[in-house]
């Protein structure tokens, strides 16, 4: 390879790397401006973007997990509903606080993952997977048999959380709920981007490219991994928590193989390893989910299957490659070329 | 007498029923600049994988600093000084030059497990880093990622990192293999370089470069030790010129 | 005894319905390593097809069997061309992931759409209607059919594998793609061969299998975290390791059914757990991966 | 600077997007609209479909308009069992869409998640199926036209100990309606002299029932009582029960009615004969409303064998709506609305309704029905009826 070819893929590198990074600096505002004026633009559909918020903090764990650890998990709802049933189960018995309820999802989805993580991630590939699935299904099994703690199959409700800071009641609208599920989500993003920047950050980027590289500078890989999966936990029980609140119900499902699946789907949609890629992705499949199942609900199923389909063969690295990759190389470019 | 740092006495590993190295006893001292040869297939990589703890051993002991280290994991031998580089080279493709480095010098002060520190306000690690940058000719690469970088400086940037480990005892798996002539005086230059104190292992092939650089040569074949001792000693040495000839022979075969 | 006796018979007619779907995904998974989350709706695809061919059609069983298979194949055949070739290899998990989870939507979907959303079945011919005695223990017709269908595909498989030029071809480039193709192994072809052998048992076993996965629009979701625990505990690439895996899952789960069925469910996935604990890689890991 | 634009104009696209495909109904004076939440996708959209058609044929027989309101259905797909989703799905109804009325539900949790939106909005909610006892406990603006699993469950275990049978075993799929009908079955089964020797509880996601065919044989009962939710799962285990030898073994086979609902039979074949259930429809019922409602049904659909105890629940459903606009005048008034209804007896294609002011369920007729071939066809003959079985299960059972 000739020096000159070096050197210009080299300066086309950087100038990614440079894009990725003003990405992630505008991320923070951008989510905190069009997550406002949605709330105002959409009033009646509150209710929907809540969960959106909250989904997308979900998918922020799995990010976190596969993104920057490289762990391919299909049982990250095993944190999501341990998660949202410690704090409905607080919420029902012990305390109504909001933010209260918030740290008891994180600090029991935080646990299940070091618990299960210290179990299953010496595995993996296919193993790990099954071995995640597995999880799932036994956190699934124990809410089903926990009848009375959880309401089994029927669900648990009767979760009336305070009013938020003591001032802002849940009401019919959503209103409260959007806001607090909106602050929950870039308080969570900004956490996440400091965890990824840090130096248990770096040392899981490192993880996911060669373990054993790793190890020969005197980390240990699974520790890492552990850590990192613990800590995701924490963001999924949160993100869990944040569902029971806002909604005041927790079901089966949120502890469901199909919610690890879908959370994946997200994800990969949007591009695993960069946080934004998380959170864009759940927006566009709950968007088209929502749109698709509105106005067809028989049938969406084609439509979201041809979608991502169609992002495999013409957008490999997801919705955010192409913000990052060749659309926004076009706008530069016309920009530079004058009026195209 | 300095005591030896790295003392391996009677390693021995089986696959089944194939020994690939069998009753191997060597010590390395402080500032020992010490060469590792042998033919291909010689055991030389398993040698370095026992040593390093990414193999257990059948039989045998490896002491570090005295220190029975037979069972460490490989972490935890890096942990107490025993680097290594790698042959082929590992490194993390997506990321950059100056990335590598930080991990490296935060691994060694065991800063890993910080979950809300910014990496680029730790105290003191940006001035080392740059240190070692400027110290292997890195600085201008700093901040490309390591996938696309020049052969050669891929070879420098893994003995940075050993060196970013501050290691007692360095073991160097072919650190010249593939890089170009025209770059290979960089990697000699860093080897001149390396701390004095440091206990250096190196395998090579690359005859030059174990000449001019060791003071000792160990002669590995079919997973034994053959011989030792100085670079003339071992180019006097028929046993040494059998088992070449004889490798080439099979080989050409 | 005689309980040990049915859980073991009962355990192996429904390990032998896992074997005959699942083989064809490990078989796939060690040659192409692609992860297709579809293989079941191929298996519902081939099931549904059976379904009309005998009860719209009126073909008999044994012909709506073979139609099924073949129509299934062939059908499958361009996705392997225009879909699947474009994310072979193990670096591309998630993309596998991704692009088999929307054809199995979009499967799905389609069926829902020709076949509407409520059960169908294949009728069986009278011959495998009655009871078989096996011991102490009756059994159906149609299980015991089941059992040596499974029988017969793990020995076929063993002679194709072991004794063909196919197979030799195929198990060199398990071992290792780039040796093959440099012996001049067309990998393309021998790819597009694996990957209709894989649908192909993949259809038989939904055909076989439709008594005990009854066939609806979700099947192919809902069944193929089985077929993966199959494949994971049997390693892939490995036929006698799948037999072993859906033996041992068939048999751990009817056990945990009949013994304590309230906790059916935990003894199924706490003994996966265990199993993947202990042999991490799959029962016989030997060959391939 | 242009990538934070570009950013905020990939956001604005997607909400935008949302946005316009949301915004396109807007109320209408004139218009009272109900919100339907219902499987319409996935595995149980047959359900959803029956309400649907239950709806369709109640306006067709009915016209869409009372006392000059146009009712208007609005339908929100759950697939599954999804609390949050229900709960979600039915803000949007009443915020967005300004539902009066809510109605549909299929499965238990998806009910009971609305009744703090309903209390708060003031919405009546009309259950047009599930069938936990404990859902009309949780608001007093719900109304259930469908049946309990007690409902169903005490006259059968009545009858099964009047029939001189001793020995039963209870195999029920492991979810709050299966362990409504285990509990009222050994309640009322022990109560009448009979002895339940096995209580099997069968997760859910069972497809492969031989094991608790073993169970059943081993544990030398005469009689199942057997309940599974209809679908694949009900399949498996029937043909489980007669492949297994245990029918040719003479042990009979009864449970409630919805696992030989009217469109499984065809797939359950000869393993549904010979089953006896209680249920409070089937579509071999012999009255002229009945036999209207199926011409109806091949009217609007081209086919009648859809309809099932979900259609006439969605049916008898929609008249109760209909009857509580009629009594509001068309006004939003949730408490009054039920209030109307309270009491209120009428005549439906199942029989005579009337819902209990206690508990705001139908009581109704409860038949004996046995699968038969009938002219080639499957079908529930009524070979017996039960007259004015209210929900036994309201605050007490459990």
């Amino acid at each position: 390879m000739s020096a000159v070819a070096t050197d210009r893929t080299r300066r086309e590198t950087a100038g990614r790397r440079l894009r990725r990074a003003a990405l992630d600096g505008a991320a923070v505002p951008v989510m905190a401006v069009l997550g406002l004026a949605a709330f105002w633009l959409f009033p009646n559909d509150l209710g929907l973007m809540t969960r959106i918020a909250a989904t997308a903090l979900y998918v922020l764990s799995l990010d976190l997990v596969l993104g920057f650890g490289g762990i391919a998990t299909l049982g990250q709802a095993a944190m999501f509903g341990t998660g949202a049933y410690a704090a409905g189960i607080a919420a029902v018995n012990l305390v109504d606080e909001p933010i209260t309820l918030l740290a008891i999802g994180g600090v029991a989805g935080g646990l299940i993952a070091l618990v299960t993580g210290a179990l299953i991630l010496h595995a993996r590939g296919l193993t790990l997977l099954m071995l995640t699935i597995a999880v799932v299904q036994i956190v699934q099994e124990v809410a089903n048999k926990a009848r009375d703690w959880t309401g089994g199959s029927d669900g648990l409700s009767g979760i009336d959380p305070a009013p938020v800071l003591g001032l802002f009641r849940f009401d019919l609208y959503g209103r409260t709920s959007y806001l607090f599920a909106l602050a929950v989500l870039i308080v969570g993003y900004l956490v996440a981007r400091r965890i990824v920047r840090s130096p248990f950050g770096l040392a899981c980027r490192g993880v996911k490219e060669d373990p054993l590289r790793v190890a020969a500078l005197g980390g240990s890989p699974k520790r890492y991994l552990v850590a990192l999966y613990a800590v995701a936990g924490v963001f999924a029980g949160v993100a869990g928590a944040l569902t029971a609140v806002t909604s005041g119900i927790v079901g089966l499902d949120s502890a469901s193989f199909s919610w690890s699946a879908e959370a994946l789907v997200m994800l990969v949609l949007g591009g695993t390893g960069r946080l934004y890629g998380a959170v864009i992705g759940t927006v566009a499949f709950m968007t088209i989910h929502h749109i698709l199942a509105s106005s067809d609900p028989f049938h969406w199923m084609l439509f979201i299957g041809l979608f991502l389909m169609a992002i495999v063969l013409f957008a490999p690295g997801g919705i955010t490659s192409v913000l990052n990759g060749a659309g926004i190389e076009r706008v530069f470019h016309r920009m530079k070329g004058g009026r195209a | 007498m300095t005591t030896a740092l790295l003392e391996v006495e009677g390693l021995s590993k089986n696959f089944g029923g194939l020994q690939v190295s069998s009753d191997i006893t060597l010590d390395l001292k402080a500032g020992d600049r010490c060469a590792l040869i042998g033919p291909n297939g010689a055991g030389k990589t398993t040698f370095v994988n026992l040593v390093t703890g990414v193999l257990a051993p059948t039989a045998g002991t490896i002491r570090l600093e005295g220190q029975d280290v037979t069972t460490l994991s490989a972490e935890a031998r890096v942990r107490r000084g025993l680097i290594r580089s790698f042959q082929v080279a590992r490194l993390f493709r997506s990321m950059t030059v100056r990335e590598h480095l930080e991990l490296a010098v935060l691994e060694r002060e065991r800063k890993t497990f910080r979950l809300f520190a910014s990496v680029r306000r730790m105290p003191g690690l940006a001035d080392e880093v740059a240190g070692l940058l400027d110290a292997m000719g890195l600085t201008a690469a700093a901040d490309t990622p390591v996938g696309t970088l020049a052969y050669g400086q891929q070879r420098l940037l893994e003995i940075a990192l050993a060196l970013a480990l501050k290691p007692k005892v360095l073991i160097l798996d072919e650190p010249a293999a593939g890089v170009p002539h025209s770059e290979s005086h960089r990697i000699l230059d860093a080897l001149d370089r390396l701390p004095a104190d440091l206990a250096v292992l190196m395998i090579e092939h690359d005859m030059d470069l174990v000449f001019r650089f060791a003071r000792r040569i160990i002669v590995l074949a079919q997973g034994r030790l053959l011989c030792s001792g100085t670079a003339q000693e071992i180019a006097a040495d028929p046993r040494v010129r059998d088992v070449y000839l004889g490798s080439r022979a099979h080989v050409q075969a | 005894m005689e309980t040990v006796f049915g859980i073991v018979v009962d355990g192996a007619a429904y390990g032998m319905i896992l074997f005959i779907i699942s083989v064809g995904l490990s078989v796939t998974l060690g040659l192409m390593r692609v992860v297709n989350l579809a293989h079941g709706a191929f298996a519902m695809v081939a099931g549904y097809i059976a379904s009309y061919a005998a009860q719209g059609l009126g073909l008999p069983y044994a012909a709506a069997l073979v139609g099924a298979v073949l129509v299934t194949v062939v059908a499958t055949l361009p996705m392997e061309r225009l879909l699947y070739r474009r994310i072979y290899g193990s670096a591309n998990e998630l993309s596998q992931v991704l692009l088999t989870i929307g054809l199995t939507f979009v499967i799905v979907a389609g069926i829902n759409y020709l076949f509407g959303p409520t059960l169908k079945r294949i009728p069986l011919p009278d011959a495998l209607l009655g009871t078989v005695s096996i011991g102490p223990k009756s059994i159906p017709a149609h299980r015991a059919f089941v059992i040596g269908m499974g029988a017969a595909t793990i020995l076929g498989l063993w002679w194709l594998l072991e004794r063909t030029d196919f197979g030799i071809k195929l198990r060199a480039a398990v071992d290792d793609p780039n040796m093959a193709a440099a012996l001049g192994i067309r990998t393309e072809r021998l790819y597009m061969a694996t990957f209709a052998l894989g649908t192909g048992l993949a259809a038989m076993g939904g055909v076989l299998g439709a008594e005990l996965l009854p066939l609806e629009p979700y099947y192919a979701i809902r069944y193929i975290v089985l077929f993966l625990a199959v494949v994971a505990v049997g390693g892939a690439g490995s036929i006698f390791g799948s037999a072993a895996a859906a033996l041992a899952l068939g048999i751990v789960d009817t056990a945990g059914k009949y013994l304590i069925p309230n906790f059916g469910e935990f003894f199924f996935y706490a003994a996966l757990i265990l199993i993947l604990f202990r042999w991490p890689h799959g029962f016989f890991h030997g060959r391939g991966a | 600077m242009t990538k934070t634009v570009r950013g905020a104009l990939l956001g604005a696209v997607f909400v935008t997007a949302s946005g316009a495909a949301l915004c396109s109904g807007t109320a209408w004076a004139a218009t009272i609209k109900v919100g339907v939440i219902a499987p319409f996708s996935g595995p149980f959209a047959t359900a959803g479909q029956t309400f649907k058609q239950g709806i369709e044929i109640y306006q067709a027989q009915h016209g869409k308009t009372v006392g000059g309101d146009t009712i208007e259905f609005v339908y929100k797909d759950l697939d599954q069992a999804n609390p949050a989703q229900s709960k979600a799905l039915a803000q949007e109804l009443i915020v967005k869409e300004k539902v009066g009325y809510l109605a549909g539900f299929f499965f238990t949790p998806d009910a009971l998640a609305v009744a703090p939106l309903i209390d708060e909005a003031n919405i009546p909610c009309v259950i047009f199926n599930a069938a936990t006892s404990a859902i009309t406990e949780k608001s007093p603006r719900y109304v259930r036209t469908s049946f309990t699993l007690w409902q169903n469950t005490v006259p059968l275990a009545e009858h099964m100990a009047k029939q001189g049978i001793k020995k039963v075993v209870t195999a029920v799929s492991d979810y709050g309606p299966g362990i409504d009908g285990e509990t009222a079955f050994k309640q009322t089964f022990e109560k009448g002299g009979g002895q339940v020797v096995d209580s099997i509880r069968m997760p859910l996601k069972s497809t492969d029932f031989a094991p608790f065919m073993q169970r059943i044989k081993d544990s030398g009962a005469e009689a199942i009582y057997a309940f599974l939710p209809a679908g694949p799962t009900t399949l498996g285990f029937a043909k489980a029960f007669s492949d297994t030898g245990l029918k040719a073994a003479g042990i009979k086979f009864f449970g409630p009615g919805d696992i030989t609902q009217e469109p499984d039979l065809p797939a359950l074949g000869d393993a549904a004969v010979g089953i006896t259930t209680t249920f409070n429809y089937s579509q071999a019922h012999d009255s002229d409303m009945n036999r209207q409602l199926l011409a109806k049904a091949k009217e609007l659909f081209g086919s009648s064998d859809l309809v099932t105890f979900s259609t006439v629940g969605a049916y008898d459903g929609t008249h109760v709506i209909y009857k509580m606009v009629e009594a509001t005048g068309g006004k939003p008034d949730g408490l009054k609305a039920v209030e109307a209804v309270k009491g209120m007896a009428w005549e439906s294609p199942r029989g005579p309704l009337k819902i209990d002011p206690n508990s705001r369920h139908v009581t109704q007729t409860i038949y004996l029905r046995a699968t038969e071939r009938k002219d080639g066809k499957l079908q529930n003959t009524e070979i017996a009826s039960f007259p004015d079985q209210p929900d036994y299960g309201y605050k007490g059972g459990k």
